[in-house]
């Protein structure tokens, strides 16, 4: 479909645009100190946005743009996860004490821009989308990422996120221009043809260029061993910026590998249901196993030794990629299906934990464990919705990250028993996580005495903990709805030439 | 052919050369300009691929989006380079490393 | 009556909002208020028995509701003669749990509220018939227990209730592999019944890494279930546990946890895997066999009552292990021998419930001397008979059931697991009678060290076991004295159950080599 | 149906304890006189009940008489429990004389323990005692056998530790325990054997099973050891005789109810009534155990000091002498001797209780609270200062030593005269009548030794002599009663020939042919002791003299010095003092080393195997997590962005000191591009 055609499909985009713009204008006519009401601009314009998404008859799957982006559920799905993740941190930011000094027009603006650039990630099925769309992403996070000018930290991060994050991009446009001297097209499906037609003595050299693009993924959704920016960005960055970077980009990114692998390396089969089987003789299913075993591990193990509560949370982040990442090998239709409604389970705890740590930053002005001493009886609250979290994210039952783990590890098993290794492994991992999750539980409790005055946390906070506390436990108990609504959105855009 | 390969050889010298300076630079702005080389390199296939391989113009259009987005990045890395010089008065990216294990 | 199983596992969810919404300051009121909701959660229990059909060896009380349908997940509860007397006991327990720990001074609104919840997951893993739903009931026991270990244990209780939850997680993480692995393997259902009908023919044959499919879920399953027993590997939470936990707390866990072990194992693992019995029996009764000895061992070397005690639950459970590899017997193999099967399953049975009330009795014991001595030193003590005379009569009723005295309902599940387990695994049971010398030893030299012998003079004023104490004590005391001396009210419950398991074993097994 | 009458007495008997014990743990103390009267009470019936069913079996003069009823205890289906009473003249009798000893110890004890502190909890015990005991004479099957079995071990366990304060007290309960118990897993694993095979624990049921051969040979030589297991626990036969002595620790009245009467003969009784199921095999093993048994505790007591020692090992050896008659085959002798020792033995303990107990007085009159009252030497000549307690013991003297016109007489002999028939069926088991032989002779001795310490000579307190009197009539009655029934003639009517058994109780007490294949049929046993009577007769009394004039010589003719005999005898002596060291080595080589070992496994359990191994992932997570957090930071973070300044650092050194070492770098990465390009190539 042309460009001027694709048009009548982009409204949803087009009206972020708009709402981008909006903001930013609007941030010109205020003075700094009311800055935050663009926060509030934005959150309501990305209400207008999900409300077009929502109606927009995504069932009519088509390609945009000359066959540049895709509209299909798929794509549906996670624009109004990205949203409902925008929506989450900016009403935070609005509170968050570390934003407290600094105009925070052009904050929310950016934000806005990310969310562009993640509707672009997740839909996009040309190389060149898939470079750009990263880039937009990236270039904003590492604005954001330095946000906070006067704070060291923040630049430090900052400086080691564009270093990083330019470099293993450079690396993934590197392998992206052999994927496109191998095959002559930078279009998903006329590679994988391209691909399923060539002979075996292209297969090092397809690897080499898979790998090579797998640097940039993994870069993205900080998988093993292209994670190590990640613990110094969370810490130093906002930690709005850190929640919205540990759910939001990774979302994107995680949808960006599916197709990739999935259309590009496999024959697509997942999107209608069935198991795909690889298309060409190079081994990535092994190689995708062998990094989610590695991010897990890694994550977890080191999350161990945190004395920050906000880098152990950077860590457990990579355990979760991993966990996700688990399925990506199986690549059948549950598989999808599982890492989709992880995500969704994902995004209510974990940005829930950030939210925490926010909560308890504003008090304590402080993010190590001490901090959190005997936070349990001086905020019933905060500690009983962290308890929850923190329980979650462990996955045990009845909370939602158990359900993401169940649903993750029985497409492994339904994937035959090669994969129940993996299942095993997953499984001990979340033992280990137990260790250091409960470790905040434990301080929070066990640590330090009761107060007999009871502190509660300013209303909007207190309000958001609940909107993501709420979810983790019911989310946990009766899931069906959500299970219906992946159930449809497991829906792709598939071209047979 | 040979043209081709050329090229593609000049463009992997390149992108080891970026590589390396990213790796041992401590200046900054050398590292960024690393990265550059890194991204040129590609460039450079892209543009070659799609001259000798006898393959449509995406290349070229690649080549040119990825010279806008790299300037974007430039841009970017430029600012907070220079927001580290004010606040550390270096740019020498190994003083920036307070947080570690 | 319709919804009896679901009033018994939601009610104590319910109290536990109501104590959520008491000011914190009200404590008696709390209290009241757990003590009103077990109080009527136990009496639900004795109306079900009362409406139990003992005659009735299958699922009586069906509740089934959709839940989940994507998975074929169902909310569906159902009770049988081998889980009612397990009900009846834990509504007991907590019952009595609460007066035990009527004397909590710390954070007593959150110590309830936990209280309640774990009394929710007891029940549901009890009642609870699909596979799903048991294991979030099994989980939801945890959280609970950390906390209630963690926050009014011991000087180690930290390290106790970490440990105690990464051990029991590990278990469960296993367990979920396994259940996943028969939900994909059996026609994809949760349901337990389901699945017992199902899965003996689906599992045989089906082989994984060149291991048969029943060996790895059995293994896989086993484990699980053993931490909780605990089996002798896997049993070292125990003691340190026990010994942290305040002593409603270990009441709980000596008196129901270590029974959902044995309860998961007979109600899965035998229900699911006949082939899986007929492989593993033998390991069974050997484990068994090393539970009895190695926890008798252990419990003459302590020095610490409390850990004594809890050894001596280690060295309980074997009996139960030994007894339940008795169900072999009745495989043509064995010689049809149905009496062994039934003496052996009844026995293990019986002894869950058994060792339920004594190790409840003692533990509670224990606690009374705690209160008042501050201390748990065996060698500590001396004299105390003509002391406290009553706590003294009492702790030496306790201590003979311990050692399967006649006459105290021990002894009886005891024998009947040896006399099913014998034609078997003489050697085994042979060795393992050695057991019941060591019982005698260290109780009888713990009883020796703590009453007899002149007093000890730091103790002449101690004060005798009061009405509350006696109140929490005496019914166990009487019920471990009344099934001793006539135990056939329970086997009567459990017998035609038990019968049900055994056929379904022998029948339903292929008796392939796997 | 109606069941026979006796099974209703049976019940009464069995239970009106029972009610006792109830009544005086609860209500015992506030009671008036601490309730001893409602023990007394119950026991009394019991006792009328008794003597008349008793007075039954006499009128009715039936040989195999035999009632039995029973309930189904415990039904799981095809598994089920059936408990009951089997009521035959062996029973009668052996309720007769449980209810005769324990009420006489019941009157016995109001003034032994007069003032005792637990006074009415002792009295309880008591009852619960004979509650145990009769439920193990009416036992139908051996379940429930089994289970009595260990409740008398309980009560045991609590009158021997009645006076709980003394360390040796506590420690005597706990090892009576324990030894019990060891012989009761042999019972037990016995049962396991029978029931396995036979399916059921009825006696009738199993004679059946066994007759009809689904059970025999090793296996069931195996059962019959194990069950006798069991009778060598109570019964203290060698090599779990320890505990008996030091039961004496209990109360008198106590030793005389369980430890010589009662109680210890259970095992004896157990024996009997599993008989007939005994293989030859096992049957030489109960002849030998018993045998030596006999011979070895009695050259125990020959040298022990402490009056009460002395009846213990003496007890021990007449019960040996019970299990000997059994193994032997002439297993009613063994029965027969069981009722005459009860009564004799009972009496000398009643006497040796009234002994001390006046030793007890006249030593606090002197507020001597060192000297050991039981010590007899410390006593003598106290003749003629107790003359009641004197002569009736002086009649239980002449029945245990083997006096003719005494009950002991009658009985030993008959068993003797068994040992030698069965001596002369076997030759090569010439051991036992040798063994039964020097058991009698130095049963006369020692007995006569410890009357003569007791009662004859100087008196070798003197200042204690004034304070000695007679006990009051409440020990002096039972002992009287008991001293009368030494004399022969109650266990020969209605015959009046004091040399032969021949009366009522060989009449009603006929012994049955074992079921099992192999065993000599009752006939021929019978036949084999007729034989051997006169030649037994003739040695044993030719043996109780002789032992009887040695002691005569010894203590009263003094012609003989003890002290040198001990001397001359050496080690013997030392050995025979010392209970051949028995406890000692018990100690180190099965107690020590058990106690040791546990303390090894739990040291495994708590130190090495959780501590290192369970926790030991725990500590390597750890270690793991250490580790690569560090190659987190330093390796990669380091290198990539952080490090790049510490290698430039490093290479820039390179630069100046080394040309090498730029050059290496640059090969490197060029190459890494050449590979690249080559990779290309290759399309």
């Amino acid at each position: 479909m042309n460009n001027l055609q694709s048009l009548s499909y982009f409204y949803p985009e087009l009206l972020l645009t708009m709402v981008i713009l909006v903001a930013i204008i609007y941030d010109l006519f205020i003075d700094s100190s009311e800055s935050g009401k663009v926060g509030w601009v934005l959150v309501f314009g990305l209400v207008l946005v999900a409300i077009s998404i929502w109606f927009q008859d995504s069932s009519k799957v088509t390609t945009l743009f000359t066959d540049a982006i895709v509209l299909d559920p798929f794509s549906t799905f996670f624009k109004l996860l990205i949203i409902l993740a925008t929506i989450f941190v900016s009403i935070v930011s609005l509170h968050s004490g570390e934003l407290e000094n600094y105009r925070k027009g052009e904050y929310f603006s950016l934000l806005g821009i990310i969310t562009f650039g993640l509707f672009l990630m997740v839909s996009s099925i040309d190389l060149i989308m898939v470079y750009v769309s990263i880039e937009i992403v990236s270039i904003m996070s590492f604005v954001l990422a330095g946000y906070l000018k006067k704070n060291t930290r923040s630049n430090e991060a900052a400086l080691k996120y564009v270093v990083y994050g330019a470099f293993s991009s450079g690396i993934m446009l590197f392998g992206l221009s052999y994927i496109y001297g191998l095959t002559g097209s930078t279009n998903f499906f006329q590679i994988q043809q391209t691909f399923a037609a060539s002979g075996p003595e292209s297969n090092s050299a397809i690897l080499i260029a898979v790998i090579m693009v797998l640097a940039g993924f993994g870069y993205k959704i900080s998988a093993v061993p292209f994670h190590f920016w990640t613990p110094d960005v969370y810490e130093g960055a906002p930690t709005t910026i850190t929640a919205y970077l540990s759910i939001a980009p990774k979302a994107g990114a995680l949808a960006m590998m599916i197709r990739f692998f999935n259309q590009v390396l496999a024959d697509g089969g997942a999107m209608v249901g069935m198991g795909s089987f690889s298309s060409t003789d190079i081994p990535w299913p092994s190689i995708l196993s062998l990094l989610a075993v590695l991010t897990m591990t890694v994550g977890n193990v080191v999350a161990i030794q945190q004395n920050n509560v906000k880098r152990m949370l950077a860590y457990s982040s990579i355990a979760h990629a991993g966990y996700m990442l688990l399925a990506m090998p199986v690549m059948s239709g549950e598989s999808v299906y599982a890492i989709m409604v992880y995500l969704v389970m994902y995004l209510f705890m974990n940005l829930g934990a950030f939210f925490v740590v926010i909560t308890v930053k504003n008090r304590t002005n402080g993010e190590t464990f001490d901090d959190y001493k005997g936070l349990g009886w001086e905020m019933p609250i905060v500690g009983i919705s962290m308890t929850l979290f923190m329980v979650s994210l462990t996955g045990l039952p009845p909370t939602a990250g158990f359900i993401g783990k169940f649903y993750i590890f029985a497409s492994l098993i339904q994937g035959g028993s090669a994969f129940y290794w993996l299942v095993i492994i997953g499984g001990i991992n979340s033992v280990i996580s137990l260790y250091y999750y409960l470790r905040v539980v434990k301080v929070m409790y066990f640590d330090g005495e009761r107060k007999d005055s009871l502190l509660f946390p300013p209303r909007v906070l207190s309000g958001m903990l609940l909107v993501t506390a709420i979810p983790t436990l019911v989310l946990g108990i009766y899931w069906v709805p959500i299970a219906e609504w992946i159930q449809s959105s497991l829906v792709f855009f598939i071209q047979t030439i | 052919m040979d043209q081709l390969n050329n090229y593609l050889f000049i463009a992997a010298i390149l992108f080891s050369l970026g590589v390396f300076g990213v790796m041992t630079r401590r200046n900054g702005i050398a590292v960024l300009m690393g990265v550059e080389l890194i991204l040129n390199a590609a460039n450079l296939n892209f543009i070659a691929f799609s001259r000798f391989g006898g393959m449509n113009l995406d290349g070229h259009i690649f080549g040119l989006i990825v010279i806008v987005l790299a300037a974007a990045e430039a841009a970017v890395a430029l600012a907070i380079v220079i927001n580290i010089y004010n606040n550390l008065n270096t740019i020498n990216v190994d003083e920036a490393s307070m947080m570690k294990e | 009556m319709e919804y009896i199983l679901s009033w018994l596992i939601w009610l104590p969810v319910v109290g536990m909002v109501a104590i959520a919404f008491i000011p914190r300051e009200k404590e008696d009121l709390i209290k009241q208020a757990a003590a009103v909701t077990t109080g009527v959660q136990f009496f639900l229990t004795l109306v079900l028995w009362n409406n139990f059909d003992s005659q009735d060896g299958s699922m009586q009380f069906k509740e089934w509701a959709e839940w989940i349908p994507s998975f074929n997940i169902s909310y569906h509860l159902g009770v049988d003669g081998l889980s009612l007397p397990m009900v009846i006991l834990t509504g007991m327990l907590f019952f009595i749990g609460v007066f035990v720990s009527w004397n909590i001074k710390k954070a007593v609104k959150g110590y309830f509220a936990l209280f309640l919840l774990l009394n929710t997951g007891v029940m549901g893993v009890f009642l609870s018939l699909d596979f799903f739903l048991f294991y979030i009931f099994w989980e939801v026991m945890l959280l609970p227990m950390y906390f209630l270990i963690g926050m009014w244990g011991g000087p180690q209780r930290e390290y106790a209730a970490i440990k105690f939850f990464l051990y029991t997680l590990f278990g469960s993480v296993l367990m979920l592999v396994g259940i996943l692995g028969l939900y994909f393997s059996c026609g994809k259902t949760f349901d337990i019944l389901e699945l017992t009908r199902v899965a003996p023919e689906a599992l045989g044959g089906l082989m994984w890494w060149g291991m048969s499919a029943i060996k790895v879920i059995w293994v896989l399953l086993f484990i699980g279930f053993a931490i909780k027993v605990p089996v002798f590997p896997f049993h070292t939470w125990l003691p340190l546990a026990h010994v942290e936990a305040p002593t409603a707390i270990s009441v709980l866990l000596a008196g129901i946890l270590l029974k959902l072990g044995v309860y998961g194992i007979i109600r899965v693992n035998y229900g699911l895997m006949p082939d899986g019995v007929y492989w593993f029996s033998y390991a069974l009764a050997l484990l068994g066999l090393i539970n009895v000895i190695w926890g008798g061992l252990c419990a003459l070397a302590q020095t610490d009552l409390k850990k004594l005690v809890a050894y001596s639950s280690v060295n309980h459970m074997g009996y139960s292990l030994i007894g339940m590899a008795a169900i072999v017997a009745a495989g043509e193999a064995n010689g049809a021998n149905i009496k062994a099967a039934q003496a052996g399953m009844g026995g293990a049975v019986f002894q869950m419930f058994n060792h339920g009330t004594i190790s409840a009795m003692l533990f509670i014991l224990v606690g009374v001397i705690y209160e008042r001595a501050h201390h748990r030193e065996i060698e500590g003590f001396g004299g105390l008979a003509s002391q406290m005379p009553v706590y003294t009569g009492i702790t030496a009723v306790a201590f003979f059931a311990g050692l399967g005295l006649p006459g105290l309902s021990g002894f009886i599940s005891e024998a009947m697991c040896f006399i099913g387990a014998f034609p078997v695994y003489k050697t085994i049971v042979i060795a393992s009678t050695i057991g019941i010398l060591l019982n005698a030893a260290y109780f009888l030299w713990a009883f020796q060290r703590i009453f007899f012998g002149e007093l000890n003079e730091k103790y002449n004023d101690l004060p005798e076991i009061n009405r509350l104490e006696l109140f929490t004590v005496v019914p166990l005391l009487i019920i471990t004295l009344f099934f001793g001396i006539y135990p056939a009210p329970y086997l009567d419950i459990i017998s035609s159950t038990m019968d049900t398991i055994i056929e379904h074993v022998v029948d339903m097994a292929t008796y392939a080599s796997m | 149906m109606m069941e026979h009458i006796f099974i209703h007495y049976s019940l009464f008997i069995l239970f009106l304890p029972l009610v006792a014990f109830v009544i005086q743990i609860f209500f015992g103390k506030r009671l008036p006189r601490e309730g001893d009267w409602v023990s007394i009470g119950a026991i009394s019936i019991t006792l009328v009940l008794a003597i008349n069913m008793f007075v039954q079996m006499l009128l009715d003069y039936d040989s195999d008489f035999s009632v039995e009823a029973s309930f189904v205890w415990l039904d799981m289906g095809a598994f089920n429990i059936r408990l009951g009473f089997l009521v035959d003249n062996i029973t009668i009798i052996m309720l007769l004389v449980v209810a005769l000893i324990s009420t006489c110890t019941h009157i016995f004890s109001t003034q032994y323990l007069k003032g005792d502190i637990r006074y009415s909890r002792y009295f309880g015990y008591l009852g619960l005692f004979t509650f145990s005991m009769n439920g193990i004479v009416l036992a139908n099957n051996l379940m429930s056998m089994y289970m009595f079995w260990e409740l008398v071990g309980v009560s045991s366990y609590l009158l021997i530790g009645h006076w709980f304060e003394k360390d040796s007290a506590a420690n005597a309960s706990k090892k009576a325990f324990l030894t019990n118990r060891v012989g009761d897993i042999g019972f037990f694993i016995g049962i396991m054997l029978i029931y396995s095979a036979v399916g059921s624990f009825a006696f009738t049921d199993v004679f059946d099973g066994v007759a009809s051969g689904v059970i025999a040979g090793t296996t069931l030589t195996l059962a019959g050891v194990g069950l006798f297991m069991g009778a060598m626990g109570k019964s203290s036969q060698f090599p779990l005789h320890i505990w008996l002595p030091d039961a004496m620790e209990g109360p008198t009245p106590v030793s005389a109810l369980m430890h010589a009467a009662t109680m210890v003969a259970a095992g004896v009784y157990l024996s009997v009534r599993i008989f007939p199921i005994l293989t030859p095999d096992a049957l030489l093993v109960v002849a030998y155990v018993g045998g030596f048994t006999a011979i070895f505790a009695a050259s125990i007591a020959i040298t022990q000091t402490d009056i009460k020692k002395v009846l213990a090992y003496s007890t021990v050896s007449q019960l040996g002498y019970m299990i000997l008659a059994v193994g032997t085959g002439v297993y009613t002798a063994a029965f027969f001797h069981l009722l005459t020792h009860a009564m004799f033995k009972a009496n000398l303990f009643y006497g040796s209780g009234s002994v001390i107990h006046s030793m007890h007085h006249a030593l606090h009159e002197k507020h001597d609270h060192e000297t050991d009252p039981q010590d007899m030497r410390n006593m003598g000549g106290f003749k003629d200062k107790m003359p009641i307690t004197y002569w009736s013991m002086l009649l239980s003297t002449m029945a245990i030593a083997g006096v003719p016109l005494f009950s002991g007489f009658l009985s030993k002999d008959a068993i003797l005269a068994g040992t030698l028939s069965f001596a002369m069926h076997h030759p090569e088991h010439f051991l036992l009548p040798l063994f039964g032989f020097g058991a009698a002779l130095m049963t006369a001795f020692y007995m006569f030794r410890m009357m003569f310490l007791t009662f004859h000579g100087e008196p070798k307190m003197p200042e204690l002599i004034d304070d000695i009197h007679e006990s009051p009539k409440e020990m002096t009655g039972p002992i009287v009663l008991l001293g009368a029934l030494s004399l022969f003639i109650w266990y020969t009517l209605p015959y009046f020939n004091p040399m032969s058994t021949h009366g009522w109780f060989t009449d009603l007490v006929v012994p049955k042919d074992a079921v099992v294949p192999g065993n000599l049929s009752a006939n021929e046993i019978e036949e084999g002791a007729h034989h051997a009577h006169y030649l037994a007769m003739y040695i044993s009394i030719a043996v109780a003299t002789l032992g009887i004039l040695l002691s005569w010589a010894t203590y009263i003719k003094k012609a003989v010095s003890a002290d040198q005999w001990s001397a001359r005898s050496g080690f013997l002596y030392n050995w025979s003092l010392n209970k051949y060291y028995f406890d000692e080595n018990y100690d180190r080589y099965i107690y020590q080393p058990t106690l040791r070992l546990a303390d090894k496994v739990a040291w495994i359990d708590w130190e090495l195997y959780d501590k290192y191994f369970i926790n030991g992932f725990g500590r390597l997570t750890n270690w793991a997590s250490k580790i690569t957090g560090k190659f987190d930071y330093d390796v990669i973070d380091q290198l990539l962005v952080d490090g790049t300044g510490r290698i430039s650092n490093l290479i820039g050194r390179k630069f100046k000191s080394i040309q090498t070492g730029k050059l290496q770098n640059y090969v490197l990465y060029v190459a890494a591009g050449v590979i690249i390009l080559m990779v290309i190539q290759s399309f």
